[in-house]
């Protein structure tokens, strides 16, 4: 079996999120903004699984079982995101979210 | 006469009586048109209620001395931790003992002539139904008043005679001065009736838990305990707090009785009909106050420093009434502030430890007071007018008017044999036996020795004015008549009465009843001209006071003051009553009512704008805030995550602190 | 035994569901539910055969309590738990004279009746449910539902500025009831009490240290404070007072003022004792500002009815002076002076009413002499007034009484700021009744007569009670002092 | 056991590089490729953890699938597949959020162990066993989703609707 420190896990999927976030933050292009929140996905399904790793018996398993439902979940996402992005593209001709106000009163 | 004791347990049946009058009365008057609206049925029950109460009087006068206590629990609270241990009952009875039959008396005998003299002299006016109704009230509230066994009860019967008297003098509602007359004796006597609540809770604290039994919470403050106080041990208690309750005791008696300062309301009162002025604010409702300082001094006792101040409101207020009849032109203010100033005398009586030589002069007060005041209202439904210079000559039409105004005359004025020389006789007297107790006693005794004399003289001013001269002043009055039966009947009486109470005193049963009447407390009185000097300078200054009215106003002369007179700045403060009702006024309308408007303001603008202002602050706050609602998701989502950084700082960082500090809930 | 309580509440509801859909007949249905209400509560008084104890009622104190399971789970127990004690049957009474009383003063409403009775039977409905309710949720579930009617009451049926008055009442009396609301939730949730039922906080929160007591007591009194109306808190008072229709004003004064004081007492005082200490300068403020505040304000106002509102503030400062005062004594004075208040504010809001119907104005100064046109309206307003000032013989007397009674056994010359304000209040309704019903007639229409019948009978009602209880206070007094109130050991 | 950090290392590196590079880049189409490698770079740091079927799955569904689709997006939202995205800043705001959330979230770290640990591996077989028992309620509520989903991404991109 092999040993890797738990911390080094810790920082990079700490550094994944926040930069996944920052892309949520900043991007106005619908598909930076999936890319961006697929990032920050990704970055908990590490978490997930490195700690699943760390864990073993039982618990261990069922991290890897939530991080594999959590990859389905992800793909959904995208699939959903898209067709917002089609349908979007279809209402205001431009995938800028900044320009889809509509949420504001 | 044992068997007519059983009586004493029915007094209740006299308020009783009145009240099943008021009922009757109150809701069926109007549809009884032949019946005088119901007067002649107020009549009828005022009669049965004279039977009772002359049946009470008479069985306590046979037997004096009984103490006759009937009562049923109003109501009660269990034994309690704190406040009365031994709990706390109010109770509704009747007591009736020396005084108060002999209160009762003096209300049912007045009050049934009165009501009696009622049926001719209103017949004309409207509103007969309301006035029988109020009537039949107010002898109800006031028997109450008499008969009531404790403080309580006493001031519930108290308030009522003040509403009572509320709506009578404001009999004739239209006029406007009629209605602020009455709303000005209500407002005066409430300050005293204030006063007077205040001086029962002072009592009930203070002897709660002292007297038989479980103490006098939970017997239910009645005043006696057989024939004895019931608090025998409070009497000549000394201390600030009870010399409190009895200065407030004072200020209740004061305004009902109107003693200075509280006086301005009487002479006001005379917008009433003057059947009422005679019944009210002469015979009985006045006398209220001066019988509750009687009841406080009997039973529960008032401190040395209380009788000084009261007898230095009576001996004052005997004077400074007397100095505002002198001026006055309208006869029945003349009368009303007579009866300020004999009220006086029996607060001084009171006050020097008399309590039943006050109430005696109360008693024969009550019939020759009421005695002018039907005498005036027989002059008054004759020539429709008050002024005393309008008229002149009416001896010759109206001769039993006249002689029953001057029986009435003589009494007041205190010349023997009449009653009031008698009663008055034994408050002097008995305030010159004390003279020693405090060298302030002397200034107010003399003050109400001077008052004799300012009696004699106004009214005699105004019999002269009155029925001596030729015929009146003032040619348009119409021809003087005198009245049917109905008003002669209780003037004769009345007559009698102002002659013949007063020598009740030779009585031996008489004098028993009032010795008793002081159960354990004050000084024994002595009765009847003990002290010959006294009684012949206040008769002498009686005659003289006589004289000098005969002297200037006497076969129709009309005395003016000079205009360059040193006395005419005097008279004009005497006019203007001493400018009290100018002061009361201002601070009615300029202070109390000014500080109303300031507060509305405040209310108004201050506290509901400042809530405005909130109002303000928050739709200019949302009208920033919602600017950042851009509608762009990003936003949202910074917003979201800041919230959540947020809600981490606050869990991981700051509540662990204050848990820190508050040390673990 | 019968399900008295449960009983009366699905009358009432049945009645006002009926009332909303019986359009043109809605005033019979509501009349016929208020009679029905008014004998069961009359079964209700018969029947409460005095404090059960704390052994053996289903919830210790209570008589007819009953109590079934409504929310359940493991850290949430909500039952449906209702049952009196003599405090709150004598709000009950009230309720039920009161309902009677406006259904059968408005019995002539032309504006969507059925609504209108429907709301008025809503509103008492809701009152009823919070003086039996002894469950936290379901006590402010019914508080909750008092606000609603009584809003939609002042905001259709009422004046020109009716739109500002409801949405001000609205604004202030929901404000207070949230504070409320956490202040009741915490009172479950930090005492660890183990359901919402009044038994079971109670004995949890009594226990509690004074600091954290005096916190929850704050924010409850704040919530119940706020409809007694405490002084600042009050000024929604008069502008709804003003704007409400006649059955409206009747109940906001008769049944809202109560549920803050009922509530007071019920959930904060009892609840939480060292809480309620520590306060009680704070209140003791709050009820002498209240008490000179309304009467003096009183004093300045031109229309009848806002003069009537003030000194409802005035009156219900006197009752939180009494319950402030910590003493058996006080308590009765307070639940009595409430009574007493509800029945003659009633009143007095009533002959408002008429005034403004049979004169078309209620301002004092444009109306004088009324008497000869309307002796009925005119006696009522003089009964009303007098009993209001505290006269003897009526209902507010024997309150009065034992409330300034109580206040000098608790605060000794403090008493001097109440007894002195009796003068104040007896100038303004004095002044009043001198300018209005006295003197030369003045703004009297050509053609006015004296009030309808059904107003008349309206009022004669409280009248009635007013005089009753007046004479005979012990018949409530018994009742109230058989609840077990600071530890009385009960009949 | 230093060749494995050492390669951990690099992967970490490489895969915050590409994240980044992902977001930054003009051209979209770079962008697409960049996370295309972190979707490998993270495979591969599954395999490294040796969780085989993890790995397996983020390649197929990540690298393929979802790079596909997003390409696919791509080419259908624009004209030319390849055209530059207007300038984005970086905000301050945004950084600060994300750089403060970072710093929280390592801040957490110091309540673990620094020091390394045993990994552990698990089999496929044992992962499928636990999946499809005691964690089927799971897999049951994902596939009711991506059913939803299913269907409402076809409602959203259905023609015609206005």
């Amino acid at each position: 079996m092999t040993d890797l420190p738990l911390v080094g896990f810790i920082g990079l999927s700490a550094a994944l999120l926040a930069i996944g976030l920052f892309g949520i933050l900043t991007r106005r292009n619908f598909i930076l903004l999936l890319i961006a929140i697929e990032i920050a996905m990704n970055a908990t399904i590490l978490n997930f699984v490195y700690f699943a790793a760390y864990t073993g018996g039982t618990a261990g398993l069922t991290g890897q079982s939530i991080a594999v439902v959590l990859v389905g979940f992800a793909a959904t996402e995208v699939a959903v995101g898209l067709a917002i992005v089609l349908a979007l593209n279809r209402l205001k001709g431009t995938i800028n979210v900044a320009q889809a106000t509509e949420l504001k009163l | 006469m044992a068997g007519l004791s059983g009586i004493l347990e029915w007094a209740f049946l006299v308020p009783l009586l009145m009240v099943i009058s008021f009922v009757v009365v109150g809701l069926a008057g109007t549809r009884l048109k032949r019946l005088e609206y119901g007067g002649w049925i107020a009549v009828l029950f005022a009669g049965a209620a004279l039977v009772v109460g002359v049946l009470v009087a008479a069985a306590e006068m046979l037997s004096p001395g009984q103490y006759v206590n009937v009562q049923y629990t109003w109501f009660q609270l269990p034994p309690a931790a704190g406040t009365f241990p031994n709990g706390f009952r109010l109770v509704a009875g009747t007591l009736v003992d020396p005084i108060s039959a002999l209160m009762l008396l003096v209300v049912t005998v007045v009050g049934f002539l009165v009501m009696l003299y009622s049926i001719e002299y209103m017949h004309h006016d409207r509103g007969l139904a309301r006035y029988y109704a109020e009537l039949s009230l107010f002898l109800a509230a006031m028997t109450g008043l008499v008969i009531a066994n404790n403080l309580f009860e006493f001031f519930l019967f108290w308030e009522l005679v003040g509403v009572c008297s509320y709506f009578l003098i404001g009999f004739y509602y239209e006029k406007p001065s009629a209605a602020s007359a009455a709303k000005e004796a209500f407002l005066v006597t409430r300050v005293g009736d204030v006063m007077f609540l205040l001086g029962i809770f002072l009592y009930f604290y203070t002897y709660a838990l002292a007297g038989p039994g479980n103490g006098w919470a939970a017997s239910g403050f009645v005043f006696t305990n057989g024939n004895q106080p019931f608090l025998a041990g409070a009497m000549g208690g000394n201390s600030t707090l009870l010399t409190v309750a009895g200065i407030m005791i004072l200020g209740g008696a004061a305004g009902k009785s109107a003693q200075f300062p509280l006086h301005v309301w009487l002479p006001d009162a005379m917008e009433g009909p003057t059947t009422v002025s005679a019944l009210i604010h002469a015979a009985t409702m006045v006398a209220a106050g001066v019988y509750l300082l009687a009841v406080t001094s009997l039973f529960l006792g008032f401190t040395a420093t209380d009788q000084l101040l009261i007898v230095a409101i009576g001996g004052f207020t005997t004077f400074f009434a007397a100095t505002m009849a002198v001026v006055h032109s309208d006869i029945k203010r003349v009368i009303a502030y007579s009866t300020i100033s004999q009220l006086g005398y029996m607060v001084l009586a009171v006050g020097a430890g008399f309590a039943m030589v006050g109430l005696f002069h109360l008693f024969t007060h009550a019939f020759f007071k009421a005695l002018l005041f039907l005498a005036a209202g027989s002059v008054i439904h004759a020539i429709g007018t008050q002024d005393l210079f309008k008229m002149g000559g009416l001896r010759k039409p109206m001769r039993i008017t006249a002689a029953a105004f001057a029986i009435g005359g003589l009494a007041l004025a205190g010349i023997p044999p009449f009653a009031g020389f008698w009663s008055k006789d034994d408050i002097l007297g008995g305030v010159y036996s004390q003279l020693g107790t405090h060298p302030l006693y002397w200034p107010f005794f003399l003050l109400a020795f001077a008052a004799v004399f300012l009696t004699a003289y106004y009214i005699f001013r105004a019999w002269f004015l009155a029925f001596s001269g030729d015929g009146p002043r003032d040619p348009t009055l119409p021809h003087a008549h005198e009245g049917s039966w109905v008003m002669q009947v209780p003037l004769i009486g009345l007559s009698a009465l102002a002659v013949g109470s007063g020598l009740l005193i030779f009585w031996p049963n008489f004098q028993s009843l009032l010795l008793n009447g002081a159960g354990a407390a004050g000084i024994p009185p002595v009765f009847g001209p003990t002290d010959l000097a006294l009684s012949g300078i206040s008769v002498t200054l009686g005659v003289a006071g006589i004289l000098l009215a005969w002297r200037l106003w006497g076969n129709g002369r009309v005395y003016v003051l000079p205009e360059s007179s040193w006395a005419q700045p005097v008279r004009r403060l005497l006019l203007n009553r001493y400018y009290f009702k100018v002061g009361y006024d201002w601070i009615g309308q300029r202070g109390v009512y000014s500080v109303a408007r300031a507060a509305d303001f405040v209310d108004q603008f201050v506290i509901d704008g400042t809530v405005h202002g909130f109002e303000r602050m928050f739709a200019a706050l949302s009208e920033r805030l919602r600017r950042i609602q851009s509608g762009v998701v990003s936003d949202y989502a910074a917003y979201v995550v800041a919230g959540l950084i947020a809600v981490f700082v606050l869990l991981l960082l700051v509540a662990p602190y204050l848990v820190t500090l508050v040390g673990g809930a | 035994m019968l399900p008295l309580i449960s009983l009366i509440l699905a009358t009432l509801v049945l009645g006002t569901v009926a009332t909303f859909f019986a359009g043109a007949r809605s005033r019979w249905v509501a009349l016929a539910t208020s009679v029905v209400f008014l004998l069961e509560v009359a079964v209700l008084f018969v029947n409460y055969s005095g404090w059960p104890g704390y052994n053996g009622a289903l919830v210790p104190g209570f008589s007819e309590s009953e109590s079934y399971s409504w929310i359940h789970l493991s850290w949430l127990q909500i039952n449906y738990t209702v049952g009196v004690d003599g405090i709150s049957l004598v709000m009950i009474l009230l309720t039920a004279i009161l309902q009677i009383a406006t259904v059968i003063y408005s019995w002539a409403e032309e504006r969507r009746p059925a609504a209108y009775f429907g709301l008025v039977l809503l509103t008492c409905l809701g009152s009823f449910g919070v003086f039996v309710a002894l469950d936290i949720l379901l006590f402010f579930l019914f508080w909750e539902a008092v606000l609603v009617p009584m809003f939609f009451l002042i905001g259709f049926w009422g004046g020109p500025r009716r739109r500002y008055a409801a949405l001000k009442f609205f604004v202030y009396t929901h404000v207070a009831s949230i504070v409320m609301l956490v202040g009741l939730l915490a009172l479950v949730f930090y005492s660890g009490a183990s359901s919402f039922d009044f038994s079971s906080v109670y004995a949890a929160a009594r226990s509690l240290a004074p600091v954290p007591q005096t916190f929850l007591f704050l924010a409850l009194f704040f919530g119940f404070g706020v409809k007694f109306p405490m002084v600042p808190f009050h000024t929604w008072l008069p502008d709804a007072h003003v704007e409400a229709p006649t059955g409206g004003s009747v109940l906001l004064a008769g049944l809202l003022l109560k549920l803050g004081g009922y509530g007071l007492i019920r959930w904060a005082v009892e609840v939480l004792p060292n809480g309620f200490h520590v306060s009680q300068p704070i209140l003791f403020f709050i009820a002498f500002l209240s008490i000179v505040w309304g009467s003096v304000l009183s004093l300045s106002q031109r229309d009848l009815k806002r003069l009537v509102a003030y000194s409802s503030i005035n009156h219900m400062g006197i009752v939180l002076l009494a319950i402030a005062l910590d003493s058996s004594l006080g308590l009765i004075a307070a639940v009595l002076l409430m009574f007493a208040h509800g029945i003659v504010s009633g009143l007095l809001f009533m002959t408002s009413g008429s005034v403004h119907h049979t004169f078309g104005s209620r301002d004092i100064p444009a109306i004088g002499g009324i008497t000869p046109t309307t002796p009925a309206l005119s006696t009522m307003i003089m009964v009303g007034s007098l009993a209001s000032l505290g006269l003897p013989a009526l209902i507010s007397f024997p309150a009065e009484f034992t409330a300034l009674l109580a206040t000098w056994n608790g605060l000794g010359y403090w008493v001097f700021v109440p007894l002195g304000i009796l003068v104040v209040t007896a100038a303004f309704y004095l002044w009043m009744m001198q300018r209005m019903l006295f003197g030369p007639p003045k703004g009297v229409p050509i053609g006015a007569h004296d009030v309808p019948w059904y107003e008349g009978v309206g009022m004669g009602i409280l009248v009635a009670f007013t005089v009753l209880f007046g004479v005979l206070p012990g018949l409530l007094v018994n009742v109230i002092v058989s609840s077990p109130i600071k530890g009385w050991p009960g009949p | 056991m230093i060749l494995e950090e050492l390669a951990f290392l690099v992967l970490a590196l490489v895969a915050i590089a590409t994240a980044i590079a992902a977001l930054l880049v003009r051209e979209l189409v770079h962008t697409i490729l960049w996370i295309a490698v972190f979707f490998v770079d993270l495979s591969a740091i599954y395999f490294l953890l040796e969780a085989p079927f993890l790995g397996v799955l983020q390649l197929g569904v990540y690298a393929g699938a979802v790079t596909v689709l997003l390409l696919f997006g791509i080419m259908v939202t624009r004209k030319r597949i390849f055209s530059r995205e207007a300038a984005t800043g970086i905000g301050a705001v945004p950084f600060a959020l994300a750089v403060v959330t970072f710093i929280f979230i390592v801040s957490v770290v110091g309540e673990f162990p620094s020091s390394a640990g045993t990994i552990h591996a698990y089999s496929p077989a044992d992962l499928s066993q636990n999946l499809f028992n005691v964690n089927g309620p799971w897999l049951l509520l994902l596939g009711l989703i991506m059913l939803g989903a299913v269907a409402g991404a076809i409602y959203l991109v259905r023609e015609g609707r206005e």
